[in-house]
């Protein structure tokens, strides 16, 4: 199971600030994942493809291609707005 | 210091303890952002701020290194809140201890910015006419750009 | 508020009373700048502050109404001490609220600089090896020069 | 009697922060008030005649040559420095 956490109005979108997913064949890159998720759930499928959404892999900030396992935690994240 | 409040806090004692430890310094800027009260005709009741624990500390932790490869800086404190936030509470409080007043006060604009558009946190303003992700201005945007090379080009002549 | 202190005063204090009065404005920025311990090789031992009473609080006052005709200041307040100083005292604290940051960044900055080089004051560092009158610095100058007549041609746009 | 105040360095060149000094036919503006100051007393003269110092008549700034009569209080000041 790969943990997948949802920041700021993706939360929203999503409906819970994370999931736990199971990947599989078709789900090896964030972006498998972003179309495994859109499939069922079209607020999310907007909210996701957006540009300006960002990608971390344990922690660390990784391209739309990267490679994702389970037992790894991802997040989505939106344009950050501290202060 | 880097500090990612729950409860809020008092600035006027992160001023006192701050000035205190950086007695040396011969110029202390301090900055603290406050939740507004109103968002354009609409009022706001609350803001929500969210965070990554663990990455959010390291992005400040970059920010404030990037600050202090730039710009003299002998201290430099951060707290910013998250959770629930009622209106006219500090959000963020930054301080810069320098020997001289310029450095403290770039160096402490420099760290606003970015804290702005760059350090991991996301807001919802919940107003009266319902609720809104935050999202920096063009203005932040802009004012983050200023800083894009410059301070260090300076600082290897 | 314009405060000529002839005691030592408490930054954090001073700062919570300013920051609660001045609850509706979303930006405060505020600058201390203390007694140095040292100057180039020789040890600091006291400071002491000069003013001409009445004409240096209407010289104050008037660098914080040229500070309100350029940015949109929701309050300032300006401590400055004289008297003998020690080492790590504060000589001097700028508290600036306004709506938005840079407005109050900028305030801030500006009032330093025309209170190290306009405002009605006269220092005298008392020194191991001596004493010597402090004139500003040509940086100082030049600092204050960077505010000639630039951001009142802003507003006028 | 005019009331004549010192500050900062110029105090120390004259030794002392004021003195009451009676003007006369010969001492009717700020110049000819420095001339006879600086008549008896050499630090005194060079630390006045610096292009840097300047004058304020009952708490207003004045040129060189503006007009002083008893009564007045008339201050010389040498550059400024606060903060």
């Amino acid at each position: 199971m790969a943990r997948i956490l949802f920041f700021g109005k993706l939360a929203d979108a999503a409906g819970g600030r994370s999931r736990d997913w199971p990947l599989n064949e078709a789900t090896k890159t964030i972006d498998d994942l972003v179309s495994a998720l859109c499939a069922k759930e079209d607020a999310l499928a907007s909210a996701l493809n957006e540009k300006s959404v960002r990608f971390i892999i344990n922690e660390m900030i990784a391209p739309r291609d990267a490679a994702i396992s389970d037992e790894d935690e991802i997040a989505f994240l939106p344009p950050v707005s501290g202060g | 210091m880097i500090n990612i409040a729950s409860a809020p806090f008092d600035p006027g004692a992160e001023l006192s303890a701050f000035e205190k430890k950086a007695s040396g310094a011969g110029a202390v800027v301090s900055f603290i952002g406050k939740v507004r009260a109103t968002a354009g005709e609409d009022t706001v009741k609350a803001l929500y701020l969210e965070h990554y624990p663990g990455v959010t500390e390291r992005s400040i932790g970059e920010i404030e290194s990037e600050a202090r490869q730039r710009w003299a800086i002998d201290d430099a404190h951060i707290i910013h809140r998250v959770g629930e936030l009622q209106p006219g509470e500090p959000i963020v409080m930054v301080c810069v201890a320098s020997a001289h007043r310029r450095e403290a006060f770039e160096a402490a604009d420099f760290l606003m910015d970015y804290l702005k558009t760059k350090a991991m946190f996301w807001k919802k303003e919940v107003r009266e006419g319902g609720e809104a992700w935050i999202e920096p201005r063009k203005e932040d945007y802009k004012d983050a750009a200023r800083w894009r090379g410059s301070a260090r080009d300076d600082e290897e002549e």
